[in-house]
């Protein structure tokens, strides 16, 4: 396993980046984290992963957009091995 | 041109975003403030960026602006990381053959790119402390 | 400032037109198109101004946004003489604390000073014919 | 009576600035002329002093705002010695 991943028990294991911006991103200590799921995984079960290493996630849970290789899902949608997942708050930019 | 800079963005290279044959150009420049909305003497900003992501939002919003006020020419350009008071951080330019498709353009391209470019921005105070500032207009 | 200027307008002098502190900074230029509404082409522009009274009706204009979108800092300059297609005729810098006061005013601005500032165009055609062009917006 | 003024008749005359501008000062051929008239005269007055001299003018009555001394003047507004009268045909900034 990788340095820095987080193993998540099960079969057939993918492996997914996970960038966070922001206060996620200082929130969970790191810009790109990869996280190691069971496969046919959704967006969602990413997230909860993510929730048990970093509690303090959980209450972003509503205010977070998550896009998938660039374009925004849901929670319902399903992770493939390589899939680039970002966690973005409410933005700030201009 | 849509981009993410790290350079400070210098308003005079802005007059080259104006297209050829155009009659209006309608530049925005955002600038930080000295003062945080509540008050409180701000010493700089730090932005950062999704960067693949906020220039393809980029051009998506000029494809909208176009859809919605005709042919204009859009230049967007943010910058990130750390910035100081009176520096710019975000610059639009919108160019048209009238005047009024260009300000429609700048202003939508400004509204929009608050409320859902992936840019964040923490907000450093004077006293050392700092916050995550999300905009008003935001998407969510 | 509010000017009638005979010397070809610079966008980056503009830039000095922001007011310290401002987050925000609309700007319109005003391009000499080198093409007429009817689709003649242009060979460029004449304009004369009745200057006292122009530079007069610019600081009445800027008057009359402050007292509608609040404290916003304008400028208002206006070439006059011979311009080439291309060249900068009018420009419009707002800034203000907010940027929807700045766009608000800027817009304004034009808006105003193309209905009733005392400045006068005629338009040169690539033909060698010429012709007093009014504005749409005209008071009258 | 200087030179270039147009004598109107009546007693006590004065003596205005008139400026032109736009189509208003090529047919003029002047984008300034002194004009003598009867003192008591009014905008209108002047006008007519001058459409009698470039009969052409009446036709941009209608769409010809007048200043007197920097203010926007209706033709009954009378005249006093060493005014300047602007004749201002639709503006064409921008």
């Amino acid at each position: 396993m990788r340095a820095g991943a987080v193993p998540v028990h099960g079969t057939h294991p993918i492996v997914i980046r996970v960038l966070a911006f922001g206060r996620l991103r200082e929130l969970l200590n790191a810009g790109e984290t990869a996280l190691d799921i069971r496969a046919g995984s959704r967006v969602g079960d990413a997230w909860s992963a993510l929730a048990d290493r970093c509690p303090a996630l959980d209450e972003h849970r509503s205010s977070t957009r998550i896009a998938c290789n660039g374009r925004i899902v849901a929670l319902d949608h399903v992770l493939r091995d390589g899939d680039e997942v970002a966690l973005l708050p409410p933005v700030g930019g201009g | 041109m849509f981009a993410i800079v790290r350079e400070p963005i210098e308003p005079r290279r802005l007059e080259e975003a104006i297209r050829a044959g155009d009659g209006g150009a309608v530049t925005f420049l955002g600038i930080v403030r000295g003062r945080a909305e509540d008050g409180r003497a701000v010493s700089g900003l730090s932005y950062e960026a999704f960067e693949p992501l906020a220039t393809s939002e980029f051009a998506k919003i000029a494809d909208e602006a176009r859809e919605r006020f005709g042919d204009v020419a859009l230049t967007i350009v943010h910058r990130i990381g750390e910035l100081g008071t009176g520096e710019i951080s975000v610059a639009v330019v919108a160019s048209a053959a009238r005047r009024v498709a260009a300000f429609d353009a700048c202003r939508y391209a400004i509204d929009e790119l608050k409320r859902r470019a992936p840019i964040w921005k923490k907000e450093r105070y004077a006293d050392g402390s700092a916050r995550w500032r999300e905009n008003r207009e935001n998407l969510l």
